[in-house]
C-alpha cells in the first residue's frame, strides 16, 4: 500500500488529513471550473482564429491584388518605397485581458502619427491614387492581423493554461484526493485496530478479574458459606459500564 | 513586459518578398532606427536560409517587436525554428504571399488549433 | 518645311522608321488578349506567349514562372529592339530616342541616389533599374555619400544635368524630398523634350506636341489629384507643372487651386479634349481615371502611326510596348491571384 | 571641229561680235533707264545659242531628272521595305514592283532621250550667212526638244518622288496588313501613269522637231 501519505495513524492525523481532502475536493471543483471557463474561451477563440486565419486570406489577397493595380499605375515603386522607411506610423500597444486568472496580452494597433509624407507622396506623378488605395487595402490588414495576432497569442497562453489547469485537476482527481482517501481509510482502519486490541484486552483483564473474584468468592464460600447476591454486586461495581455501555465504543 | 520603457508602442516586423514587404511597408509598419536597423527583410531568390533564420531569431528577440508577419513560403524554409518556438509575444503570424495562396495546413499555429480542435478545421 | 518631310526623312531614318513599325505590328491585338485571358496558369500564359514576338525570350524559362520572371523577359524584348534601333538611328532621330529614355533614366538616377542614402548594395540596385534608363556612368552613381557629391561627381556628365542645375538649387539637394525631385526633374524633361522636338519641326513637332502636351496634362493632373491631402502646397504644386500642354497656363492657375475632384475636373473640362475623357466618368469617381487616361494615351499613340515621316512612331512604340507589358502584367497577376473576374479592368486594349 | 572650221569658213566672224557688243552697250543704257530685264537683248542672246544647245541640253535633262526622280523614289521606297521586311519577309518580293515603278520612270526618262537624240540628224544646221541667225526651222526643233525634255524629265522627276513615296507607305501598309497591297497598288499606279502624261507630251512636243540642216549647194 503505497499509495497514501506515510504518516502515524493518530486522530490529529485523521482531522487534518479530512481537513485537507475537503480543500482537496474544494479545490479540484474550483480547478474545474476555471478550466471550463478557460476551454470554454479557448473554444471561442479557435473558432475565432480559423475564421480571422481564412479572412485573413481574403484580405491578403485584396491588399495584394490592391498593389498589383498599384504597379500597373505607378510602374514600379517598390524601392522607392523600402528606401524612404523612416518611422513606424503603426504600432501595436500590448494590454492584458484577464480570464479566469490568466493573464492573456492582447495587441492593439495604435496610430502614432509619425509623419509619413513620403509615403503620401509616392506615385505623385502617376498612379498615386491606386498607390493610397493599397495602402488603405493594406492598412485593414494590418489590423486584422493585429487581430490575429491577440487571437493567436491568446490561443497559446490559454492552451498553457489549459493545459496546466487540466493537469492539476487531474492530479487532484486522480493522485492527491484518493491517496488522502486512502490515507483516512487507513488511519481510521489503524484506529479501529487499536480499539477492537483495546476491548479484547479489556475482556481479558475482565475475564480476568472474574476468574480471580470467582475464585476469591469460591474460597469465601468455602470458608463463609454461600452469599451469592452480595458476590454479584460487588462483581457489578468492579466493571462498570462493560454491559450498558458496550454501544459507545461501537 | 517591455511595454513601460516604450511609450509608443511596439512594432510589427515582417519577413516576405518584396510585394508583401511593400503593401506592409506602405501600410506604415517600417521603422528604421538610427543605427539603419529596420524591422522588414525582403526575401527573394538570392536571399540564403541562413539569413532568413538570422533575421527570425533577431526579430524574435527583439524587445520592441511585438508581432512578426511572416510570408508563408518562407516561413517553410525554417519551419524548424518555427515549430519549436514556443513563447507567445512576439507572435508569429503567417500570411499568405501573392503567389503563394494561403495554405492552412502548413500553418504551425493552425495544426496545433486542429490538433485541439481533433480534426476538420472546415467545421470550426 | 512641313510637308516636305516625305523627300528627305527616308535618307537617313527611312529603314528604321521600317523596321519600328514593323515591330508595331509585333504588338498583341484583342485576339491575342482574348487567348491570354482564357488562361489558367502562368505556364499557359507563356505557352500562349510563344507564338508572339515573346516567344523567344520566354522559351527557356523552366517552369515555376513568376509573374516578375514574364514582365522582365518582356521588358527585355523592348529593351533589345530599342538597343538595336538606336544603334542603327542616326542624327537627330538618336538624340530624339535618347530623349524618350530620359525620362526612365529619372526614375534610375532617383532609385540609385535614395538607395545609395539608405547604404543599399548597388549591385541589388542595378537590378532594379529600368534597363531602358541606363547610362553608362550609372554604377559610379553610389561612390557618393550626399546628394550634392553625387551630383558634382556623376551627374554632371550625364544629360540630365541641366535639368538638375536649372530646376534644383544645393540645399534642394540635401532637403528635397525624393518624390518631389523626381517630378521636378521630370518636368524639367519634358520641358525640354517639348521643345527639341519643336526645334526638329514638321510632323514630328507637331505630333509629339500633340503627344507631349497630353503627357504634361496628364501629370499636372495626377500631381493636383495625388496632392490633394498633403502637405504639398499651392505653389509647390504649380511648380511641377510643365510649360506647356493645354492646360497651360490657365488651366495651372485652376489646378494649383484645386481641393478635390470635381474641381480638378471642372478645370480640366474646359479643355475640349479632355471633356470628352471627362464624360465617360461619372461624378466624384477618381478611381476608373487612371485606366481612362491610359486608354486615352493607346489611342493617341496608336494614331501616330497613321503617319508616316515623324519620329514619334518610335516614341509611341516604347509607350505602347510599356501599356503591353502592362497589360501582361495585370494578367498574369490576375491569374496568379486568382482573380480573373478582375482581368479586363486591367488590360488597355492597344488596337 | 570640222564643223567649227567649216562655220569659220562661211560666217563673216567679225559680224556677231560686232552685233553683240553693240547690244551689250543697249543693255547697260537699259538698266540705266530702269528696265531691269532688256527683252531684246535676252532675245538676241537666245537667238545667238545654237539650237543643238538646246537639243542636247533637253534630251540631257530628260534622262537626267528622270533618273534622279526614280533614284530618289527607289530610295525612299527601298529603305522603308528594308526596314519592314526585316520583320514581314514576305512583302519583299510583291513591294519589289513599287521599285519597278520606279524604275519605270528612268526608263521613260531614257526612252525620251534616245528618242530626243534621234531627232539630230545630219547634215548639220549652219547660221545664216548675211543675219547670223540660225535657220527658224532649225530653232524651233531645238526649243521643241529642250522643251520636251524638260516636260519629261521635271514631270518624271515627280512622278518618281510620288510613286517613292507612296510605295513606301505601300510597303509599310503591307506588311501591317497584307490585304491593303493590292488598294495601294492602285493609288501607285496612278502615280506612276503621271510620268507616262509627262513622256507623251514630251514625245508630241518633240514629234515636229527635226534638227536638220540643208546641205549647202554644191
Amino acid at each position: 500500500m503505497s499509495n497514501r501519505y506515510v504518516c502515524v495513524p493518530t486522530v490529529t492525523v485523521l482531522a487534518m488529513m479530512k481537513a485537507r481532502l475537503t480543500g482537496a475536493v474544494k479545490g479540484h471543483a474550483l480547478l474545474k471550473k476555471k478550466a471550463d471557463a478557460l476551454t470554454l474561451r479557448f473554444r471561442q477563440i479557435l473558432k475565432k482564429i480559423v475564421q480571422t486565419k481564412q479572412e485573413m486570406g481574403k484580405t491578403m489577397r485584396a491588399g495584394a491584388f490592391a498593389l498589383t493595380e498599384a504597379k500597373y499605375a505607378a510602374g514600379e515603386f517598390a524601392t522607392t518605397v523600402l528606401d524612404s522607411v523612416e518611422s513606424a506610423s503603426v504600432r501595436v500597444n500590448a494590454q492584458q485581458d484577464n480570464v479566469a486568472g490568466v493573464k492573456i496580452p492582447r495587441f492593439e494597433r495604435v496610430m502614432t502619427g509619425a509623419s509619413d509624407t513620403k509615403m503620401h507622396l509616392t506615385g505623385l506623378g502617376k498612379g498615386g491614387q491606386q498607390v493610397q488605395y493599397c495602402r488603405k487595402a493594406y492598412m485593414t490588414a494590418v489590423e486584422l492581423l493585429v487581430e490575429l495576432a491577440s487571437l493567436q497569442t491568446a490561443f497559446l497562453t490559454l492552451d498553457e493554461a489549459i493545459k496546466t489547469t487540466n493537469r492539476r485537476v487531474n492530479a487532484l482527481d486522480n493522485v492527491v484526493i484518493p491517496k488522502l482517501e486512502n490515507t483516512i481509510a487507513y488511519i481510521k482502519g489503524e484506529l479501529d485496530e487499536l480499539e477492537r486490541e483495546e476491548f479484547f484486552r479489556l475482556k481479558k483483564v475482565q475475564a480476568n478479574k472474574r476468574k480471580v473474584a470467582d475464585e476469591l468468592v469460591k474460597r469465601r464460600l468455602r470458608e463463609n458459606g454461600p452469599t451469592p447476591n452480595g458476590a454479584k454486586g460487588a462483581l457489578h461495581d468492579m466493571m462498570p459500564g462493560v454491559d450498558q455501555d458496550a454501544d459507545i465504543v461501537f | 513586459m517591455a511595454q513601460a520603457g516604450l511609450p509608443d508602442g511596439r512594432l510589427l516586423a515582417v519577413i516576405g518578398d518584396e510585394d508583401t514587404v511593400t503593401g506592409f511597408l506602405l501600410a506604415g509598419v517600417g521603422n528604421v532606427d538610427l543605427r539603419r536597423k529596420g524591422n522588414f527583410l525582403v526575401v527573394n531568390e538570392k536571399t540564403t536560409v541562413k539569413k532568413v533564420e538570422d533575421a527570425f531569431k533577431d526579430y524574435t528577440q527583439r524587445e520592441d517587436i511585438a508581432i512578426l508577419l511572416i510570408n508563408q513560403h518562407v516561413a517553410n524554409l525554417i519551419r524548424h525554428l518555427i515549430n519549436n518556438y514556443a513563447r507567445p509575444v512576439p507572435a508569429i503570424l503567417e500570411i499568405p504571399s501573392k503567389e503563394h495562396p494561403y495554405d492552412p495546413n502548413q500553418d504551425s499555429i493552425l495544426l496545433r488549433v486542429k490538433n485541439v480542435l481533433g480534426g476538420d478545421l472546415g467545421a470550426a | 518645311m512641313y510637308g516636305f518631310e516625305a523627300l528627305w526623312f527616308n535618307i537617313k531614318d527611312g529603314y528604321l522608321d521600317g523596321v519600328v513599325r514593323g515591330h508595331r505590328s509585333g504588338l498583341l491585338t484583342t485576339a491575342d488578349y482574348n487567348n491570354l485571358c482564357q488562361c489558367e496558369t502562368l505556364d499557359d500564359i507563356k505557352l500562349n506567349l510563344t507564338g508572339t514576338d515573346y516567344g523567344p525570350y520566354l522559351a527557356n524559362e523552366p517552369s515555376p514562372l513568376h509573374t516578375t520572371t514574364i514582365v522582365d523577359r518582356c521588358t527585355e524584348k523592348l529593351v533589345d529592339d530599342w538597343n538595336k534601333m538606336r544603334a542603327n538611328a542616326d542624327e537627330p532621330l538618336g538624340e530624339f530616342m535618347d530623349y524618350c529614355t530620359y525620362g526612365h533614366m529619372i526614375d534610375n538616377v532617383v532609385l540609385i541616389v535614395t538607395g545609395t542614402l539608405h547604404e543599399r548594395d548597388v549591385h541589388e540596385l542595378l537590378e532594379k533599374c529600368n534597363p531602358l534608363g541606363m547610362f553608362d556612368s550609372i554604377a559610379t552613381l553610389a561612390v557618393a555619400s550626399s546628394m550634392r557629391e553625387l551630383y558634382r561627381l556623376v551627374l554632371v556628365d550625364t544629360p540630365l544635368a541641366p535639368y538638375f542645375s536649372e530646376s534644383l538649387s544645393a540645399e534642394d539637394l540635401d532637403e528635397m524630398n525624393i518624390e518631389i525631385m523626381r517630378n521636378t526633374l521630370y518636368k524639367a524633361y519634358l520641358d525640354d523634350f517639348a521643345a527639341f522636338c519643336r526645334r526638329l519641326g514638321g510632323a514630328t513637332a507637331e505630333v509629339m506636341g500633340g503627344l507631349l502636351s497630353f503627357e504634361a496634362d496628364r501629370r499636372a493632373l495626377n500631381i493636383t489629384l495625388n496632392s490633394i491631402g498633403t502637405e504639398l502646397t499651392r505653389d509647390d504644386r504649380r511648380k511641377l507643372y510643365s510649360n506647356f500642354g493645354l492646360l497651360y497656363p490657365h488651366g495651372h492657375h485652376e489646378l494649383a487651386a484645386a481641393e478635390d475632384f470635381d474641381q480638378i475636373r471642372s478645370a480640366m473640362e474646359k479643355c475640349p479634349p479632355y471633356q470628352a475623357i471627362f464624360t465617360k466618368l461619372g461624378f466624384g469617381e477618381s478611381q476608373m481615371l487612371d485606366k481612362v487616361l491610359f486608354e486615352e494615351e493607346v489611342r493617341r499613340l496608336c494614331d501616330t502611326f497613321e503617319q508616316q515621316f515623324h519620329y514619334s512612331v518610335f516614341f509611341a512604340y516604347m509607350r505602347l510596348r510599356e501599356q503591353e507589358i502592362r497589360n501582361i502584367m495585370w494578367i498574369a497577376e490576375c491569374v496568379a491571384q486568382d482573380q480573373k473576374i478582375r482581368i479586363n479592368d486591367g488590360i488597355v486594349y492597344l488596337f | 571641229m570640222v564643223r567649227r572650221e567649216r562655220n569659220r569658213l562661211r560666217v563673216p566672224a567679225r559680224a556677231p561680235a560686232v552685233m553683240a557688243s553693240q547690244q551689250l552697250l543697249h543693255f547697260g543704257d537699259a538698266l540705266s533707264r530702269g528696265q531691269l530685264i532688256n527683252w531684246d537683248y535676252l532675245g538676241f542672246l537666245f537667238k545667238q545659242i545654237s539650237p543643238y544647245f538646246f537639243a542636247c541640253l533637253g534630251t540631257s535633262l530628260a534622262v537626267g531628272l528622270s533618273i534622279a526622280g526614280a533614284a530618289w523614289g527607289i530610295f525612299i521606297t527601298g529603305s522603308s521595305l528594308l526596314g519592314a521586311a526585316i520583320r514581314v519577309p514576305r512583302i519583299t518580293s510583291k513591294n519589289l514592283i513599287s521599285i519597278i515603278f520606279c524604275e519605270a520612270v528612268a526608263i521613260y526618262g531614257v526612252i525620251v532621250a534616245i528618242i530626243l537624240s534621234t531627232r539630230l540628224e545630219s547634215p548639220f544646221v549652219v547660221r545664216d550667212s548675211q543675219t547670223g541667225l540660225y535657220p527658224i526651222q532649225a530653232m524651233t526643233a531645238g526649243y521643241a526638244i529642250y522643251g520636251s525634255g524638260i516636260t519629261t524629265g521635271w514631270s518624271n522627276l515627280v512622278c518618281g518622288l510620288c510613286v517613292g513615296i507612296v510605295g513606301s507607305s505601300a510597303a509599310l501598309s503591307d506588311a501591317q496588313n497584307a490585304t491593303l497591297f493590292v488598294k495601294i497598288l492602285v493609288v501607285e499606279i496612278f502615280g506612276s501613269a503621271l510620268g507616262l502624261f509627262g513622256v507623251i507630251i514630251g514625245i508630241i512636243i518633240a514629234g515636229q522637231a527635226k534638227l536638220q540642216g540643208t546641205l549647202p549647194p554644191p
